[in-house]
């Protein structure tokens, strides 16, 4: 027989100052966590008109493609010896963005920090949808689209096989492995939710569709176990998978030659800048869902300072690479290094590159400050800086390496034609689309997380925290110390 | 309980699917092995080639000096087909005739030289233009004409024999040709027992050796 | 190649055999079930092999020089043009204009049959009706004994055919013959002929040891350039030993920038510089320093020390080539100096010269002929090969008079602004399928002959010109020959067996039928009107000529070597004179005179006189088919009736204005920097340095890297240079790359030597490149890409000329890259250096690795391979390579259904049948020709043998004028590019980037002022 | 016939009294159900540890292992040396075995949780109720039909909020 100790009345003694940062004041009961996040599904005109907005662009997009296949990749606006550009460029955008549902989802799962509860099922879901958007442009850029299938190894009757030692291969096995681990854990973490939709539900075919989604979990002990186990391993999995994804895409540039590509930093930079620019775009997702779906007591305040920490630490590390780069091309005395980032600066591309060390290097600065860490508004303007700096970041990194390699005979400009921003238009609208879908119809927090850190119903009342300073609740057993005065 | 079934169906599909890709990836799906084509001009192989023993570089005369085998011109077949009528009426006993081909072929030739019309072959064997095959380099290292083409003298019609693969072809070139083989798919019993013990010959797989 | 004449023609059959082999088509696309027929001959023709080339020998006839031309043709079709080794001219090497002479044959603008206007438009008819049209007013004009009025003015070329006419015409009672040349420099052939008694000595640049150029530009097209440019390289070749050359005038042309000094002067002060030079090297002479260097501009000390020097450095070689009203009394003073500097004989030798050229007609004689016209007094005019209404200035009258004569018959196979103008067009044959004959040197025939059959219903102008003669009772008596052939095969000394021989060779015995030319040369000089604070100088485009290129779209995409402006007209403006107008780059500038005005965009030049801006000819035709019409200005609008003492319109030292026009048009150029920012990529040294052994000049090398001292020779180890420096040969299978596999292929490693003392930048290797390798142009109006969403008319399509040049995205697989050095900071010289760049086929590619598909590997034989039907176009190799010779098809412009098709019919017919037409979305570069060295590989298979040392080359390395490329196989000792790669002067470019290249380059050597013996 | 009995309970310490009570009764064959997993759970049932980690291990050394082996025997397969390294360069290729050990690591770790927690189940409502997943903890006994009072009895001291029995 568990004897209960002494209760301890609300707001008697001072809770746990850490966890205080992470648990919800504004929840009592699992009840009320089912009934407000299963409320968020039922679709809206406001829903439906930005679900038509997206679908318009994502069919423009569409268009330019079948339109450049026809016409040939001339349409865009290539300029030799820039041959890559904005394609390239929204691919290591959309990629780097998929890494911030990773680093919440899984690294921040090992390093136990609770604030990711609440946010981690909308970074996730941006994952892979972010990767499934980057992975057509690969696709889109190359000249032969309709050859694309010869990047893949497979037994064919030409007995040729694709280069393993191109880094493009790499990128295939990398971005293809990353699409696949991110849509699992999205969709395993979400087995328990959909039970719980699936019991809910009365619509008898919406029923029997989440019935199948949700395997037929039904919560017992031995599921919950095994599931832990698994969690836990694909975790462990994900963590070293998102550092390689963009450490591969970085070395798409670091593998060639030409002048402020062929660095060793890149990897690292990258993989910063990949969190850094995903965070932003959680910020852009989830602060209007927070506002619009009214769950600012479940994603409070205190988790969004949290992530906007992790985002002034990631910005601190890019413009730590930024300043190296400099360094390393003064310090390494190659002409060709100095002149192509005297060239980036001050010469023709300045414009861009101080888009980028603005909105990447001193906008997220403010974030010293815990009045603006904490004003949801402020962050979601910094998240669109950020966004636009990331894309232009690439943009610096591509373009006017190319455009001044070298060859000075061979020096040049460019500038994107209506295919382009058409296609870059597109695969927002992609992304969206596919988000939105995703938001209405399946829920955009994580049910059986949440209910982690609300204390459960007890025979007597409940303590005011069972959740210690990693998010997770303690036993509730007397014997627990931080539970008395 | 007709849940499980759909589940065993829907994998069911999905294994066969990538199977029959895997399968149609490598055998030379995309190859038109096996067509035929009507000409204009319905030529008899076997006639000329099993009956009369014609030469194949007799019709096909630069085969052996361009990497491009050449056609008969009409002047060629009108060589013999101008004493070789059509028609032919009945003698000493052997019963009148009257070939049809020839007559096709005729048709093409009245009159004077310069008053004939070009016949227009249909291609049967047709490489991709972006590969380069020398005929004359195949034909002189004694690559018999069956080992590609197939047992041309016994087609009524002539199809395409091979997949004309590019693996196939590598397979040659890297595995070597054998001549008693080819000597056997010509018909050369003799000459085969008497090659079996000759080296296969190789010939180079760099890609531009073939590819530019 | 020998053989009966009387099978000649059949051995042309044409269409008869189109498709027997596979034409070359595109990579892409290509479906196997399409129903293919294959067409073969109906008359086996002897001496003919389907897929085998056969040669033909015969005579260029894109310039007067009339070289001698190897035509390839595989079954039926041209497909190349290459240089006659044997031929005393240019000894197998040919320029840009000479081998786009293909583009002239299957121009896709050409008559297909004889015109005759109705109701104002020309309209097809057949030859029956044109002729009996012709026949009808020339009987009306005897009727009225008119016949007089009768008038001819045709193209003069080297050879029979202008006597030829001036019988026909004499015979027919008819009035003069105009053999019409507006290029050639007729005041220097007067001068010539005055001084020396030949109108064009051969000159040995070899034997001198200075040269001193006034304006005489032999290497854009004044004389026989290929000729000029043979023995110029091999006079720099000398490299220590080498003459110094100077050059004078107010425009740096491309022999300007060949030049080791440029002497600056004012347009039209030539003489009196020529005078001073003449005074101080014959002792004798009106002309002084002080007075030259008033009238030039230029520093009595620099004109003092090169008087100096030209007294000093004997023998010398001193021409005159300006084309100012008192050219022919430059090129007079010239040839005094030579002859009082002992000069002839050594460096110019008049007893070899060129000869076939006499009584050619400036455009003087035909403004007099515009006069006669206006006056009425011309009733038929027949005009061949000539287009005066493009090459004569407006100020001549000459549209106007056209219009007085009542029949105006062409023998135009293109629709030009004169034909456009004529009542009747007897569309000629192409030169190429026509009979003529030149005399290139005195006493030599060369034979021109059709290559294949005619293209379409046209008929050799020669041929009707016999049938009208001998179809009427007055002439037939004085016409024997059936055709023009008889009458060519009757020049040949020995009559039928030369005429064989020369079937043959494209060369015999005999002489050409020579006009009586009673040229005397004016003594005096027209002086020019107008005024303005600049001159206008003129010149002819050493691709386009002054128009006749403007047609073939190989000549519009060649950059011009020294503006490397493509597709476009330019003023060229010195930059002290653009800051002080406050003209940038592209700015629009109006160049008016007393004449009249021309407006282009500014090209900021260096090489321009500060007093003068420069226009070239050959653009601004508004007809003469799809890709000339419309394009740039015709700068003959600007000009005066002013003519030298030749007859040549004076395109020089006409007064103008400068003023900046609205509007400004970026300039179609291929060039990013004209700098090399100090990166050694083109690289030189001084004679003196060459002598004394120092040869690190400008090695370029990363700090503390001492692995990149410079070697000669080939850096990667031959043979296995594959594995490079990382491979471990025993780490795994190397296959096909070891030393000792069964197929030998990496016993050779082929590779290239260019010499950029030889190199002149003229180019000829670039447009051989094109004719090859199937490259497509890019810059038609029809091939620019789309400017925005759901057009369907043309507005939406780029339809600037050269859009795809603007936006970098030419195909040259060979460019010449052309680097200024000095001449910052107001110094008027400068050094210029010409840079052929191609693949260079490194041995460690940094393209290769980052292929996903392996379309780009490395070939056993050292080759850098690009597998066009493997690529899938992720154009990453091109972000690899730091050469940046790597090309993308953005277009389908080898894709019959794709509006930016690069060969509309029927130039397709000139495709080279054994290389890949790249369809859109591939890489391409260049391919060291691999489909010679297969080629080759095939022909010693054939004869059981190895490939012999220097066998073959590439097309570059055939057609080079300068003879500065040499390819080979520089793993055997026998091949001349295994010497050549050891050369001291030897480089690799961006060697301290690691790839190991197969191309090496030979420096420059320069002979700055006093740097001389 | 009863096969078991559902009880469900509302409050977690209950839940866990209830558990330990069946324990100390010897009731082997019960399962728990519980909205979110709670250490106090597996406190009381002290489960033995999944048997996951042994899929993940084969998975990935498989993934590994392919993945290099692909890399190796195509290059040798067709030897094209590419910018003068080796044919077959073990380096590059360790991209390629790390992201193919991801790949198959991980699916087989999810494989490995289907197996073992027996999903997908084709049917759930055996033993189960649709509260279970909502806010209420459960449990389902399994019992010879002599011992369901006890059992019952025993569920309910331990607070259940209702007992049913599952036929």
């Amino acid at each position: 027989m568990a004897t209960l100790a002494e209760p301890i009345r609300p707001g008697a003694g001072r809770p746990n100052v850490a966890s205080a940062n992470i648990q919800l004041p504004g929840v009592e009961s699992y009840e009320q966590v089912d009934r407000e996040i299963a409320g968020t599904l039922a679709p809206t005109k406001g829903w439906f008109a930005l679900l038509g907005i997206s679908i318009l662009f994502f069919l423009w997009g569409a268009g330019a493609w079948v339109y450049q296949i026809y016409w040939g990749l001339g349409n865009a606006g290539y300029n030799p010896p820039v041959m890559w550009g904005v394609y390239i460029i929204t691919f290591v955008f959309w990629i780097g963005i998929g890494h911030a549902g990773t680093l919440i989802s899984a690294i921040l799962y090992l390093f136990r920090a609770g604030f990711r509860t609440t946010i981690y099922r909308c970074a996730e879901a941006m994952t892979v949808f972010a990767v499934m958007t980057a992975g057509l442009f690969p696709i889109i850029h190359i000249g032969r689209p309709w050859k694309f299938f010869w990047l893949v190894p497979y037994p064919n009757w030409r007995l040729v096989w694709p280069n393993f030692k191109s880094p493009l291969i790499w990128d295939v096995f990398a971005i293809s492995t990353y699409l696949t681990v991110s849509a699992t854990f999205l969709y395993v973490g979400l087995i328990p939710d959909i039970a719980v939709l699936r019991d809910r539900e009365t619509n008898p075919l919406r029923k029997r569709l989440l019935a199948v989604l949700s395997l037929g979990w039904r919560n017992s002990e031995p599921e919950w176990r095994h599931f832990a186990r698994m969690y836990l391993f694909l975790a462990a999995f994900s963590t070293p998978l998102v550092l390689s994804v963009h450490s591969v895409v970085s070395f798409d540039f670091a593998m060639a030659l030409a002048p402020g590509w062929h660095t060793t930093i890149f990897p690292p930079y990258f993989v910063a800048g990949a969190i850094f620019s995903g965070i932003g775009m959680v910020f852009t997702i989830i602060i209007p869902i927070r506002k619009f779906f009214r769950l600012q007591h479940i994603v409070t305040i205190n988790h969004l300072d949290a992530a906007a920490k992790l985002a002034l630490a990631t910005s601190l590390i890019v413009g730590c690479a930024y300043l190296i780069e400099f360094w390393v091309a003064w310090y390494s005395a190659n002409e060709f290094e100095q002149a192509y980032f005297w060239n980036r600066v001050f010469g023709q591309w300045w414009w861009a590159a101080w888009i980028m060390l603005s909105c990447n290097m001193i906008f997220p600065l403010s974030l010293f400050s815990q009045r603006l860490r904490r004003n949801p508004t402020w962050l979601f303007i910094l998240s669109i800086l950020i966004n636009l700096g990331m894309w232009f970041e690439r943009f610096v990194i591509i373009v006017p390496s190319l455009s001044h390699e070298f060859e000075p005979w061979q020096w040049s400009g460019y500038v994107p034609s209506w295919v382009d921003i058409s296609i870059l238009a597109g695969s927002f609208g992609w992304f969206f689309m596919w988000f939105l879908l995703f938001i209405k119809n399946l829920p955009v927090i994580a049910i059986a997380e949440v209910k982690e850190i609300v204390p459960p119903r007890l025979r007597t009342h409940a303590p005011v925290a069972d959740i210690d300073v990693t998010g997770h609740h303690v036993d509730y057993s007397p014997e627990t110390p931080g539970e008395r005065e | 309980m007709s849940r499980r079934r759909s589940w065993a169906l829907a994998s069911g599909f999905f294994a066969i699917a990538v199977a029959a890709l895997g399968l149609s990836a490598y055998s030379g799906a995309s190859s038109s092995q096996g067509i035929d084509v009507v000409q204009p001009v319905n030529f008899p192989h076997p006639r000329h080639v099993q009956q009369l023993g014609m030469n194949c570089l007799y019709c096909h005369f630069s085969a052996n000096r361009s990497p491009d085998p050449g056609l008969p011109a009409v002047g060629t077949c009108m060589g013999c087909h101008t004493i070789i009528q059509g028609r032919r009426p009945a003698i000493q006993g052997v019963a009148d005739r009257d070939t049809a081909a020839i007559n096709q072929l005729l048709s093409f030739a009245k009159g004077t030289p310069d008053q004939w019309k070009p016949i227009p072959w249909v291609r049967v064997h047709k490489l991709p233009e972006y590969v380069h095959f020398p005929h004359m380099r195949h034909v002189n290292a004694g690559v018999t004409c069956q080992t590609c083409h197939g047992p041309v003298p016994e087609m009524q019609r002539v199809y395409q024999y091979a997949s004309l693969n590019m693996g196939w072809c590598v397979n040659c070139h890297v595995k070597g040709y054998k001549l008693a083989d080819g000597l056997l798919a010509a018909g050369d019993t003799a000459g085969a027992r008497a090659a079996t013990n000759v080296e296969p010959q190789k010939a180079r797989y760099d890609c531009a050796v073939c590819h530019y | 190649m020998s053989h009966p004449p009387n099978t000649v023609v059949k051995r042309r059959e044409f269409l008869k055999v189109l498709g027997s082999t596979g034409a070359a088509a595109t990579a892409i696309g290509c479906s196997q079930e399409r129903v293919e027929q294959l067409i073969p001959y109906l008359v086996s023709p002897d001496h003919t092999v389907p897929g085998v080339s056969t040669n033909y020998a015969s005579v260029c006839r894109e310039c007067a020089a009339a070289c001698g031309i190897i035509a390839e043709v595989r079954d039926g079709r041209a497909i190349k043009l290459e240089g006659n080794p044997d031929h005393p001219v240019n000894h197998g090497a040919l320029c840009a204009r000479g081998q786009a002479a293909l583009q002239g044959l299957y121009n896709p603008d050409r008559y297909r049959g004889p015109m005759i206007r109705r109701d104002t438009r020309l309209a097809p008819a057949t030859w029956d009706e044109a002729l009996a049209l012709v026949r009808q007013r020339i009987d009306e004009a005897r009727a009225e004994n008119a016949a007089r009025s009768v008038r001819f003015v045709s193209q003069h070329e080297n050879g029979s055919f202008s006597a030829f006419v001036d019988q026909w015409m004499s015979a027919g009672g008819f009035g003069a013959h105009l053999a019409f040349d507006p290029e050639a420099d007729l005041a220097a052939r007067a001068a010539n002929q005055a001084e020396y008694g030949s109108a064009w000595p051969a000159l040995d640049f070899g034997a001198a040891r200075l040269i001193v150029s006034i304006g005489a530009d032999f290497l854009d097209g004044w004389g026989a350039s290929v000729a000029h440019q043979l023995s110029f390289a091999d006079a720099r070749a000398k490299l220590v030993d080498a003459p110094r050359f100077v050059y004078i005038g107010a425009r740096r042309s491309l022999t300007g920038l060949n030049a080791d000094e440029w002497i600056a002067c004012r347009p039209g002060s030539e003489r009196a510089i020529a005078n001073a030079l003449l005074t101080a090297v014959s002792g004798s002479g009106s002309g002084t320093i002080a007075a030259a260097a008033t009238a030039s501009g230029v520093t009595e000390a620099s004109l003092q020390r090169l008087a100096d020097e030209l007294r000093a450095a004997k023998p010398s070689l001193v021409l005159g080539g300006v084309s100012t009203p008192d050219a022919h009394l430059v090129a007079q003073a010239a040839a005094r100096i030579n002859k009082a500097a002992g000069n002839v004989g050594v460096t110019v030798k008049p007893d070899e010269g060129l000869s076939g050229i006499g009584g050619a007609a400036g455009a003087q004689a035909l403004a007099a002929l515009a006069t006669e016209m206006n006056a009425g007094a011309v009733r038929v005019l027949f005009i061949r090969g000539a287009n005066p209404v493009h090459t004569l200035p407006q100020s001549t009258q000459f549209v106007e008079g056209l219009a007085k004569v009542p029949l105006k018959v062409s023998f135009s196979s293109y629709p030009d602004e004169t034909s456009e103008l004529c009542d009747v067009v007897l569309p000629d044959h192409h030169a190429l399928e026509s009979w003529g004959d030149s005399e290139p040197v005195r006493g030599t025939l060369g034979l021109q002959q059709p290559v294949m059959d005619p293209l379409f219903n046209t008929r050799a102008a020669a041929d009707v010109l016999i049938g009208m003669a001998r179809a009427d009772n007055a002439m037939a008596g004085r016409y024997p020959w059936a055709n023009y052939r008889d009458f060519v095969r009757s020049r040949y000394a020995s009559g039928g067996a030369a005429f064989t021989e020369a079937v043959a060779k494209g060369l015999g015995q005999g002489s050409v039928l020579a006009r009586d030319t009673t040229g005397t040369m004016a003594t005096t000089a027209q002086t020019i009107a107008g005024e303005g604070e600049f001159f206008l100088v003129v010149h002819p485009s050493p691709a386009l000529g002054v128009g006749a290129g403007a047609n073939k779209p190989w000549l519009q995409e060649l950059p011009d070597p020294v503006s490397k402006i493509a597709w476009q007209s330019w003023v060229e403006i010195h930059p002290s004179t653009a800051a002080r107008l406050g003209v940038e780059l592209g700015d629009h500038l109006t160049v008016t005179t007393a004449a009249g005005s021309v407006t282009a965009p500014a090209y900021i030049y260096l090489g321009i006189h500060p007093e003068a801006v420069a226009v070239a000819l050959g653009q601004g035709h508004s007809a003469y088919g799809r890709y000339a019409q419309g394009i740039g200005v015709n700068a003959v609008d600007a000009l005066g009736a002013t003519f030298d003492g030749g007859g040549r319109l004076a395109w020089t030292q006409t007064r103008a204005s400068v003023a900046k026009a609205d509007g400004r048009s970026r300039l179609v150029s291929t060039e990013g920097s004209a700098r090399q920012h100090g990166r050694g990529i083109a690289r030189a040294l001084t004679a003196a340095q060459l002598a004394s052994g120092e040869t690190a000049d400008e090695h370029h090398a990363f700090v503390g890297d001492a692995s990149h001292e410079f070697l000669p020779g080939l850096r990667a180890p031959v043979a296995n240079d594959a594995q490079g420096d990382l491979g471990d040969p025993a780490s795994n299978a190397k296959g096909m790359y070891a030393p000792d596999h069964w197929s030998g292929m990496a016993s050779r490693r082929w590779a290239m030597t260019i010499d950029l003392s030889r190199c002149t930048g003229c180019s000829a290797c670039v447009t051989a490149c094109y004719a090859e390798n199937n490259i497509p142009t890019v810059g038609a109006r029809w091939q620019g890409r789309s400017l925005r969403p759901f057009h369907t008319s043309e507005s939406g399509w780029d339809t600037t000329p050269g859009a795809n040049i603007l936006k970098g995205r030419e195909m040259a697989w060979l460019r010449i890259e052309r680097y200024f050095e000095g001449g910052e900071d107001g110094e008027t010289d400068f050094e210029t250096r010409f840079l052929p760049m191609l693949c260079q086929h490194c041995g460690n590619a940094p393209c290769e690795s980052v292929c996903p598909v392996f379309a780009t590997y490395h070939a056993p034989d050292g080759l850098n391979i690009q597998v066009y039907n493997r690529c899938v176009g992720t154009r990453y190799c091109s972000n690899g390579c730091p050469y940046k010779v790597r090309y993308f098809n953005w277009h389908g412009y080898g894709e019959v259904e794709r509006r930016q098709y690069a060969f509309p019919e029927p130039l397709n017919l000139q495709l080279n049948p054994d290389v890949t037409v790249r369809g859109k979305g591939v890489m391409e570069k260049c391919t060291f020709c691999v489909q010679r060295i297969r080629d080759a590989e095939h022909r010693a298979k054939a004869e059981t043998r190895e490939v012999q040392p220097d066998e073959f080359t590439t097309a570059c390395a055939q057609a080079c004028p300068s003879r500065a490329i040499v390819f080979g196989d520089a793993a055997s000792e026998d091949w001349s590019v295994a010497r050549q790669v050891e050369d001291a002067r030897g480089y690799h470019v961006f060697e301290e980037l690691n790839t190991y290249t197969a191309v090496v380059y030979l420096k420059k050597v320069n002979h700055p002022a006093g740097g001389t013996r | 016939m009863t096969r078991g009995l559902i009880a469900a309970y509302s409050e977690l310490d209950a839940l866990v009294d209830a558990i330990e009570a069946l324990k100390q009764r010897k009731f082997s064959k019960f399962t728990v159900y519980t909205p979110t997993p709670r250490h106090e759970i597996e406190h009381a049932l002290k489960p033995p540890t999944s048997k996951i980690r042994l899929f993940t291990l084969i998975g990935g050394l498989c993934g590994v292992t392919f993945g290099y082996w692909i890399a190796i025997w195509t290059s040798d397969y067709w030897p094209l040396v590419v910018g003068g390294k080796a044919i077959a360069s073990w380096i590059p290729y360790t991209i390629i075995g790390f992201e193919v050990m991801v790949l198959v690591g991980a699916l087989s770790t999810v494989y490995g949780m289907f197996i073992l927690s027996r999903v997908p189940k084709i049917t759930q409502t055996i033993g189960f109720d649709p509260r279970f997943t909502g806010a209420s903890f459960g449990i389902y006994v399994e019992a010879e039909p002599e011992r369901l009072k006890e059992a019952e009895a025993t569920l309910r001291e331990a607070g259940a909020v209702e007992v049913k029995n599952e036929r």
